[in-house]
C-alpha cells in the first residue's frame, strides 16, 4: 500500500523522479570530489553554466511541445552573439542599443524560420539544418573568420556580474509572499465555485517546500557572491515561459498543435500562427543566449554556440518532452538542463581522463532518463 | 601549497594527436617537481573550456596551463583567475587580451617557414595549394605568415602559384581529404605542392594523392611529428614534417609554473605583446624532419623504433 | 461447463484506483453470438481487452479458460495463436500502407525468405472485399485515401482474413450505413453457422437483436444480467442498461423554419493522391434558419468531404462558392468558419477530434479558450465551471476531469467533443456522424439537444448513416451517391426505401 | 490539362521533383566550374564522396521510418573505424578477420541501443546522444588519442579500389536483363489474377529509363578508372535495403510499426522486435561505413565520424523520409546523401570561401526541399 502511494506520487509529478536522479548525481559528485561539489562557489559556476543551455531549452521546450524542433540555434546564438560584439566593438555602439537591437533581429529571424516551416512547408529538421549552416556562415562572414573583442565592461557584466544580496533577499521575500497570496487566493476562489482542490496541508507542504529551496539558494549563493546575474535573469524567463505555458491561451494552444495539430485546425486554432510565435520566441531565446554567451567570452567568436543545440534538446527530452509533441513542461526542460550541466561540471571536477568523462556522461545521461521512465511505470 | 603546488591543465582537444603527448611528458615532469596536474579537455568548443576553466578555479589550483581553443575568448576567466591569486601559463598557443603570467610555445612562424621551406626545396616550381589549420586557431593564422613569408618571393617572381585555399576547421583530417579531392580535380591534378599545416591534416592530403597515384610525387607539409607521419615521411609519401620536441616543452612548462607558484624567476627567452601586456615568453625551436633526420625521433626517445618500424 | 468455448470468471481491472471492470463473468459457447451492451463507459471494450491480450496476463485479476484451459495471454498474438480475433471500435490502421498490406498486417502471406506474397494476398483480399460487397476498391491504394466508412470495412476484411475461432466486434457498425451493416450481419450469421463464436458490441440495439442469440449487459464494470435473445427485446435491453425505460428516441420538437442562412454552390473536390478524381462532383444546396437538413448516402458517397470542404477542412484541392446571409463568403482554413458561426463535429475523433494527452476539460474548452480569458490569460475557475457544466449535462463518464481524454471510452470521447462544438454556440452546426458509439440513453440527450437549438433557431446539417436517425432527425433530407447530389427530399413521412431508392447511382440499379 | 497531368506525375512518383532539384544543382554547378563538374572524374569522386554517408542513410532511412532517431551513428562509425585499424595496426590482424569481427560488433552494439530503446524504453534521441558521448570516449580511450596508422593496402583497398570496368558492364547487364524478366514476370502473375497494374508502356519506359541510366552511369565511370568499389558496395546495400522495404514481411512492418505503432502492436506485430532490428542493422551500416572511413584516410582517426549522424538525417529528410515516421524510402535516402555531398564537392570545386559555402548549403538544402514540397501539391 505505501508503496504504491509512493508510486502514485511520482506519477503524479513526473518532475520528483527527476529530482530524485539530480539528488543522487549530486551526492555522487560530491562525494567523489570531497566535498567541493555542493560548495556556494561551485553551485554559482554551475548555475551559471546551465544558464546558456537553460535560456535555449526555455524557448525549445516551446517548440518541442508544438511537435517540431529547431537544430539552428546553436549556430543562432553564435550569430546573434557575433553580431551583438561587432556592434560594440567594430562599431562603437553603446551596449544598450545593440542589446536591443540583437533582440529584435532574433525575434525577425525565429519568425523567418517559423515562415518557412508553416507557410512554406518546409520540415522543421531541415529548416533548422539549412539554418545551422547558413548562420553559421554568416558569422563566419561578418566576424572573417576572427574573434571580435574586447566587448565593453557593461556588456561583460551581464554574463559576469551578481546581483546584490540584498536586493535578492527582497526579491525573494516578496515573490515567496505573493505564491502564498496566489494560492490562498486560488483556494478561496475554487472553493466558492466549489472545484475539487488538492488538500489544504499538500498545498501548504508545496509552499513550505518553495519556500525552504528559495532560501537554501540564497544562503548557498549569497555566502559566495550573490545571485549570478545570468541565473536571475533565466529565473525570470522559467517564470515567464510557465505562465505562458499554463495560465494563458496561446500556452494551452501550443499543447494542443502538438498534441493533435488536424483537432486543433478544426477547432479553429491558427495552427501555423501558433507555430509561428513559437519560433519566434525561441529566435528570441537564442538573442538573450548569445549576448550572455558573448559576454561571457568577452567576445563574439565565429565558433560560438557550436552544438548548443544539442545541449538544449536534450535537456528538453531529459526534462519529459515528448518526441512526438503535446507534452513537456519549461520547469522539467531547465532542470534537463541543470543534469546536463552538472555533468559535465563534476566530472571536469572529478578530474578523471577526457574519455572516461564521455563515457560516464554519455552512460548517466541514459540512466538518469531511465530512472526517470521506470518511475513513470506504464506498465499496462 | 607551494611545496605541492596544484597545476590545472586545460587543453583545447584530446583528440588531436599531438596534445597526448603533451599531457604526458607535462603529468610526468609535473610530477616529478611534486606538483598534482588536473587536465581538462575542451573537445573544441570554447564554451566548455570557460567552464573546465571556472571549476579548475573552483578546486583551488595554483597555477593555470592553458591550451586555448579560441584565443581571444578567455579574457574573463583569465581575470577571474587573477582575483583568486592563480597563476596563468599560455600553452603553445598565446591567450590575447589577457593579463597572462607566462607563455612558452614553439615558435610557430618558423613553423610555416619550415613547413613552406620543406615543400619549396622538393618543386621549385608549379602550382600550389594552401591548406590551412583551423580558422579559430591563432597558430594557424600565424603559421601562414610564416609560410607567405617563404612564398611570396617564389610567388612574386613567377615560379609558384597559388591555386587554392582553404581552412580545415578542427583541423580534421576527413575535411582536409575532400578540400584536396576537389582541388585535385578542378586543377586536373596539376598542382605541385600541397603546404598543409599539420600532420593530421596533410594525412588527408596524402590520401587524397594517393588515389590518383601522386603520393610521393607532390611534397606535402606537416607538422607534430605523429607517429603516422613519421612513417609516412620514411616512405616518402610526406616530404617533411616539423618536430617539436614537445617533452622539452612540456617538462619547461611545467618547472615554469612550479616557479610562478614559488614566487621564483623563470628564465624567459623574450616577450610576446597579446593586445594586453608584453607577455614573458619562452621561444623554443621546432626541427624540419625529413627522411634524412628521421633518427632524430627515436634518439630523442619520442618515439622507440619497434613504434615506427614494427617488430 | 466444457461445452463454452471460453469462461471469464470474476474479472477485475482498474486504471490508477479507478475500476474499470468489478468482477465480471462471461462466457460463450461454439456458434453462438453474444451481444455485450452497457452504457457508454461500463467497461465493454475494456473486458474485451482484457480477452483478446491487449491487456496482457497478469495486469488485470481473475481467469479465463479457453477451451477448458486457463489462458494466459501475455501479447495479442498470444491470443490470436488461441484463434481469438478483436475488431477494436478505433481504427486500427496504418494510414501509408496500402489496403492489401492493412488487410494482412501481422498475418502476411508469405513466400520463402520471409517475402511478401503479394500476388495471393491480392487474390485473397478482392475475395474478402468481395464477401463484404467492395468489389471496387483498388487495394493497391494507401488506407488514408479511403473515408472512415471503407476504413471501417477494411477492418473487418481485416478480422475475417485470420482464422478465428472467436470474432469480437467492438462497435463494427458504428460509421456504416444500413446497406453495409446488412451485408455483416449476414456474414456474421454465415460464421456461426461454421461453428465459429462472436461477441458483438453495439449501441444499435435492432442489430444486436437480428444476430444475437444471447445478450450480456454490464453495467459500471459489474455484470448485470445475461439471458438469451428469445427472452429479450430492445426495450427490455435498455432498461438493464441504464436501470430506466426510455420512453422515445426521437423526441421531435416543433422549431420554426425561416429564411436560407447558408447556401453552397459547385462543391467539388478532388482527390488528394490522384488530383484527376473528383470525390464531390458540383454540389449545391441550401440551408434554412432552424433547419435540420440530413445529409444520407452508402459509404464512401462523398458526405465527409462535402462537409469537410464547406468548412475549410478538406486536405486537398476544392472549390466551393459559399453564401452565408446571402453575402459570399471565403473559407480558407476551419478558423473561418468557425469565425463565420460554423462548427463542425468530426466523424474521426481520433484523427481530427480528441488532444490525446490533454485533460477531459481542457479537450472540451479547446475551440472557446478564449471566451473564459481576458487580455490572453485563462480564468481556470471559469474555463473549469464550463467544462463542468458540459460534464454533467452530456453524462459524461470520466474519474476526474483533468484525465487525459485518451482514457476515456469511445462514446464518452464522442460527447466530449460534441460538447467542445456546443460551446461555440455556432449559427450552423455541422454534425458529421454525431452518435457514433454513443450509447441510447445518450444518443437521446444529443437528439433532444438537437432539437433545442433548431429551435433556438440554429442550422443544422446532420450527416448520418443511420437511416432512422436522418429520418427522426431532418425537416429535409439530402441524398449523396458516388460524389453527386442525388435527391432533396423534405421530410414528410419520408421512408427508408424511398432514401434508399435515390442512394444507389442509377447505373447500379439497371 | 497537360499541367495536371504533369502534377499527376509528381504526385505519383515523389522521387521526380527531387532528381529535378538535384539536376539543376548539379548544371548550376558544372557552368560555375567551366565544365569540370560533371566529369568522369569529378562524378567518381563525387560518388566516392558520397558512399560513406551513403551507407549511413541506408541504416537511418529504416531507423527512421519506424519513428526512432539515431544520434550515435557518427561517433558509432569513428569508433568501428578506429576498431578496425587497432585491429590490423597495433595488433598486427589480417584485413579479413578485423572486418569482420568489426561488422559483428556493429551489430551487437546496435542491438544493445535497439534494446535501450525497446525494452528500457528510454527515448532513442537520448539514447544516441548517450552513445554519441560513449562511443567517442571508447573510441579516444582505445586510440589514446592518436591516430592510428597506416592500415594495410589491402584494406585501403576497399575504399580506393575500382571495380575493372568488364567486370561491372557484365553485372550491369545481367541485372538488367534479371529486372526485364521480373517485371514480365510480375506482369504475367497480375494479368492472370486480374490484379490492375500500370499500363504496359510505362513499364517499359521505366525500364528504358533505368537501363540509360544504368549506360550513362557505366561510360562516365568506366571512361575514368572504373566504379569505385565503396560505390559498389553502396549499390549493393542499395538493392538489399530496397529489397527488404518493399518486398519482405519485416520490411513492411517497419512502415506499419512507424505508422502507427499501436495498430501495428493490436495487429500481432512485435513492435520492439522490429526496432531492435532496425537498430541493429544500422549498427551494421555504422561498421560498413567506419570501415570504409578508415580504409579511406589510411588510418583511424578518434576525431573520424564528427558530425556523420547529422548528414545521413539530413539526407532521409531530403529524400522524403517523415520526422513523424512511417514514410520513406531507401533510393530517397541515398539520392539526399548524393545532394549533400554534391553540395560540398561542387562549392569546394568552385573554391569559394568556407564561410559562403555554409551560407549556400543551408539554403539550397531548404529551397531543393521546399521544391519538393511544392510539387507535392498539398494546397488545402
Ligand atoms: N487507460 C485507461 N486509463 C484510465 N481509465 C480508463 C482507461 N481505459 C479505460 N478507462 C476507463 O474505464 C471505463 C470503461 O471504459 P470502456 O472503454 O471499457 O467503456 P465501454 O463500455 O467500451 O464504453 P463505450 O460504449 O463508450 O465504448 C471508462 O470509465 C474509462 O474512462
Ligand atoms: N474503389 C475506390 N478506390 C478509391 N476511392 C474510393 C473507392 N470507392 C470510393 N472511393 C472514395 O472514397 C471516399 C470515401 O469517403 P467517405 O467514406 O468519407 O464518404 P462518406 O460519404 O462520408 O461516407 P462515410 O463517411 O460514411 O464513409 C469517397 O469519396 C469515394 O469517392
Ligand atoms: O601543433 C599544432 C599546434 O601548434 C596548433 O595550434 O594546433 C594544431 C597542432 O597540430
Ligand atoms: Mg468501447
Ligand atoms: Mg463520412
Amino acid at each position: 500500500m505505501r508503496a504504491q502511494e509512493f508510486r502514485a506520487l511520482f506519477v503524479r509529478y513526473k518532475i520528483l523522479a527527476l529530482l530524485l536522479a539530480l539528488a543522487v548525481i549530486w551526492i555522487f559528485f560530491h562525494i567523489a570530489t570531497d566535498g567541493a561539489f555542493i560548495s556556494s562557489r561551485n553551485l554559482s559556476n554551475l548555475l551559471r553554466q546551465t544558464s546558456i543551455t537553460g535560456m535555449l531549452a526555455c524557448g525549445m521546450v516551446f517548440v518541442i511541445i508544438s511537435g517540431e524542433i529547431d537544430l539552428s540555434v546553436g549556430s543562432l546564438l553564435g550569430l546573434l552573439g557575433g553580431i551583438a560584439a561587432v556592434l560594440t566593438v567594430n562599431l562603437q555602439w553603446g551596449s544598450w542599443p545593440a542589446v536591443i537591437v540583437v533582440l529584435l533581429l532574433g525575434l525577425v529571424i525565429g519568425m523567418l524560420n517559423g515562415f518557412i516551416v508553416t507557410r512554406l512547408r518546409v520540415p522543421s529538421f531541415i529548416v533548422g539544418l539549412g539554418g545551422m549552416l547558413a548562420f553559421r556562415g554568416v558569422l563566419q562572414g561578418i566576424t572573417h573568420g576572427a574573434t571580435i573583442a574586447p566587448v565593453p565592461a557593461d556588456m561583460v557584466y551581464l554574463a559576469q556580474g551578481y546581483v546584490p544580496p540584498l536586493l535578492s533577499n527582497w526579491l525573494a521575500a516578496i515573490i515567496f509572499f505573493a505564491l502564498v497570496a496566489m494560492t490562498v487566493m486560488r483556494r478561496r476562489r475554487r472553493a466558492t465555485l466549489s472545484i475539487p482542490q488538492p488538500a489544504a496541508w499538500s498545498d501548504a507542504l508545496k509552499l513550505v517546500a518553495i519556500g525552504a529551496v528559495m532560501v537554501g539558494f540564497l544562503v548557498m549563493l549569497n555566502r559566495y557572491s550573490g545571485v549570478p546575474l545570468p541565473v536571475m535573469i533565466l529565473l525570470a524567463l522559467l517564470a515567464i515561459f510557465t505562465y505562458i505555458a499554463t495560465q494563458t491561451v496561446f500556452g494551452r494552444h501550443i499543447y494542443a498543435v502538438g498534441g493533435n495539430m488536424e483537432a486543433s485546425r478544426l477547432s479553429g486554432i491558427d495552427v501555423s500562427g501558433v507555430k509561428m510565435v513559437v519560433f519566434a520566441l525561441m529566435g528570441l531565446m537564442c538573442a538573450f543566449a548569445g549576448i550572455i554567451n558573448t559576454a561571457r567570452l568577452a567576445a563574439g567568436s565565429p565558433s560560438a554556440g557550436t552544438n548548443g543545440e544539442l545541449d538544449a534538446i536534450a535537456a528538453c527530452f531529459i526534462g519529459g518532452a515528448s518526441m512526438r509533441g503535446g507534452a513537456g513542461t519549461v520547469h522539467g526542460a531547465l532542470i534537463g538542463a541543470l543534469v546536463m550541466a552538472s555533468l559535465d561540471n563534476g566530472m571536469s571536477m572529478m578530474d578523471v581522463d577526457n574519455y572516461w568523462q564521455l563515457i560516464v556522461k554519455g552512460s548517466i545521461l541514459v540512466i538518469a532518463v531511465w530512472v526517470d521512465v521506470l518511475s513513470g511505470t506504464k506498465r499496462d | 601549497s607551494k611545496d605541492h603546488p596544484v597545476i590545472g591543465f586545460s587543453i583545447d582537444d584530446l583528440r588531436l594527436e599531438r596534445w597526448a603527448h603533451d599531457r604526458d611528458y607535462f603529468v610526468a615532469a609535473a610530477t616529478k617537481l611534486g606538483a598534482k596536474v588536473y587536465v581538462q579537455s575542451a573537445d573544441a568548443s570554447e564554451e566548455r573550456q570557460v567552464a573546465q576553466l571556472e571549476n579548475l578555479i573552483a578546486r583551488e589550483v595554483d597555477v593555470l596551463v592553458i591550451v586555448p581553443f579560441n584565443s581571444k575568448v578567455l579574457s574573463n576567466v583569465v581575470a577571474e583567475a587573477e582575483r583568486n591569486g592563480i597563476k596563468v601559463v599560455s600553452y603553445d598557443r598565446l591567450i590575447l587580451n589577457a593579463n597572462v603570467d607566462a607563455y612558452i610555445t614553439f615558435d610557430n612562424e618558423r613553423v610555416g617557414e619550415l613547413q613552406a621551406q620543406g615543400v619549396l626545396n622538393r618543386a621549385p616550381k608549379g602550382d600550389y595549394f594552401l591548406l590551412g589549420g583551423s580558422p579559430t586557431d591563432n597558430n594557424a593564422k600565424i603559421i601562414r605568415q610564416g609560410q607567405m613569408k617563404v612564398l611570396q618571393p617564389a610567388i612574386d617572381n613567377g615560379s609558384i602559384k597559388i591555386v587554392g585555399q582553404q581552412w580545415t576547421p578542427d583541423w580534421d583530417a576527413s575535411k582536409a581529404l575532400r578540400i584536396v579531392e576537389d582541388a585535385l580535380t578542378a586543377n586536373a591534378n596539376n598542382i605541385q605542392g600541397v603546404v598543409a599545416s599539420n600532420d593530421g591534416t596533410a594525412g588527408g592530403a596524402i590520401q587524397a594523392l594517393a588515389a590518383q597515384g601522386l603520393a610521393g610525387k607532390v611534397p606535402v607539409s606537416g607538422q607534430d611529428a605523429d607517429l603516422a607521419a613519421v612513417k609516412r615521411v620514411i616512405d616518402g609519401t610526406q616530404a617533411m614534417t616539423v618536430y617539436k620536441p614537445i617533452k622539452q616543452l612540456a617538462t619547461q612548462a611545467a618547472e615554469l609554473s612550479v616557479e610562478l607558484v614559488r614566487d621564483e624567476k623563470p628564465q624567459y627567452t623574450t616577450t610576446l605583446n597579446n593586445g594586453t601586456k608584453n607577455v614573458d615568453t619562452v621561444l623554443l625551436n621546432p626541427i624540419l624532419l625529413t627522411q634524412q633526420n628521421v633518427g632524430v625521433v627515436i634518439s630523442d626517445g619520442f618515439y622507440t623504433h619497434t613504434q615506427i618500424y614494427g617488430k | 461447463m466444457s461445452d463454452y468455448l471460453f469462461a471469464m470468471r470474476d474479472i477485475r481491472k482498474s486504471f490508477g484506483g479507478v475500476r474499470a471492470l468489478d468482477g465480471i463473468d462471461l462466457q460463450v459457447r461454439p456458434g453462438e453470438c453474444l451481444g455485450l451492451c452497457g452504457e457508454n463507459g461500463a467497461g465493454k471494450s475494456t473486458l474485451m481487452k482484457v480477452l483478446s491480450g491487449v491487456y496482457p496476463y497478469g495486469t488485470w485479476e481473475g481467469e479465463i479458460h479457453w477451451q477448458g484451459k486457463s489462458l494466459q495471454a501475455r501479447s495479442v498474438r498470444d491470443s490470436e495463436q488461441a484463434g481469438i480475433v478483436i475488431i477494436h471500435q478505433e481504427l486500427m490502421l496504418v494510414p501509408e500502407l496500402s489496403v492489401v498490406e492493412n488487410l494482412f498486417l501481422g498475418n502476411e502471406l508469405t513466400l520463402p525468405g520471409g517475402r511478401m506474397n503479394y500476388e495471393a494476398m491480392y487474390a485473397r483480399a478482392h475475395a474478402l472485399l468481395k464477401e463484404l460487397q467492395l468489389e471496387d476498391v483498388n487495394v493497391a491504394l494507401p488506407v488514408k485515401a479511403f473515408g472512415g466508412g471503407h476504413q471501417q470495412l477494411f477492418e473487418i476484411a481485416k478480422a475475417l482474413a485470420k482464422d478465428a475461432r472467436l470474432l469480437i466486434f467492438d462497435e463494427p457498425t458504428s460509421s456504416l450505413s444500413g446497406k453495409e451493416t446488412d451485408v455483416l450481419l449476414g456474414i456474421i450469421e454465415r460464421l456461426k453457422q461454421r461453428g465459429i463464436a462472436c461477441i458483438y458490441i453495439s449501441h444499435k440495439l435492432d442489430e444486436v437483436a437480428r444476430v444475437c442469440d444471447t445478450v450480456s449487459v454490464i453495467r459500471d464494470g459489474k455484470h448485470v444480467a445475461t439471458k438469451p435473445m428469445s427472452e429479450l427485446d430492445e426495450d427490455s435491453i435498455i432498461a438493464m442498461m441504464v436501470g430506466r425505460r426510455l420512453e422515445t428516441l426521437y423526441p421531435k420538437v416543433e422549431h420554426e423554419i425561416g429564411g436560407v442562412v447558408f447556401e453552397a454552390k459547385h462543391v467539388t473536390c478532388y482527390d488528394v493522391s490522384d488530383p484527376s478524381r473528383q470525390r464531390v462532383k458540383d454540389v449545391s444546396f441550401v440551408l434554412r434558419r432552424g433547419e435540420i437538413l440530413g445529409i444520407a448516402g452508402l459509404v464512401g458517397a462523398g458526405r465527409t468531404e462535402l462537409v469537410s470542404a464547406i468548412f475549410g477542412a478538406y486536405p486537398g484541392r476544392s472549390q466551393a462558392e459559399l453564401f452565408v446571409d446571402g453575402k459570399s463568403l471565403k473559407v480558407r482554413s476551419p478558423r473561418d468558419a468557425i469565425r463565420a458561426g460554423m462548427g463542425l463535429v468530426s466523424e474521426d475523433r481520433k484523427r481530427y477530434g480528441i488532444v490525446p494527452l490533454l485533460g477531459v476539460d481542457k479537450n472540451i474548452t479547446l475551440a472557446t479558450l478564449q471566451h473564459y480569458a481576458s487580455a490572453g490569460h485563462v480564468d481556470s475557475g471559469r474555463e473549469w465551471s464550463a467544462a463542468e457544466a458540459q460534464i454533467a449535462s452530456m453524462h459524461i463518464k470520466a474519474s476526474n476531469a483533468s484525465l487525459p481524454i485518451a482514457f476515456l471510452s469511445g462514446g464518452n470521447q464522442q460527447k466530449a467533443l460534441f460538447s467542445r462544438m456546443l460551446l461555440t454556440r455556432p449559427r450552423i452546426l455541422i454534425l458529421d456522424e454525431p452518435t457514433r458509439g454513443v450509447d441510447v440513453g445518450a444518443k437521446a440527450d444529443i437528439y433532444r439537444l438537437i432539437f433545442e437549438l433548431a429551435k433556438e433557431g440554429i442550422s443544422i446539417i446532420l450527416v448520418s448513416s443511420e437511416l432512422p436517425e436522418i429520418l427522426g432527425m431532418s425537416d429535409r433530407v439530402l441524398v449523396m451517391g458516388e460524389g453527386k447530389l442525388c435527391a432533396d427530399l423534405l421530410n414528410d413521412g419520408l421512408t427508408q426505401e424511398q432514401v434508399m431508392a435515390a442512394a444507389i447511382p442509377q447505373a447500379k440499379r439497371a
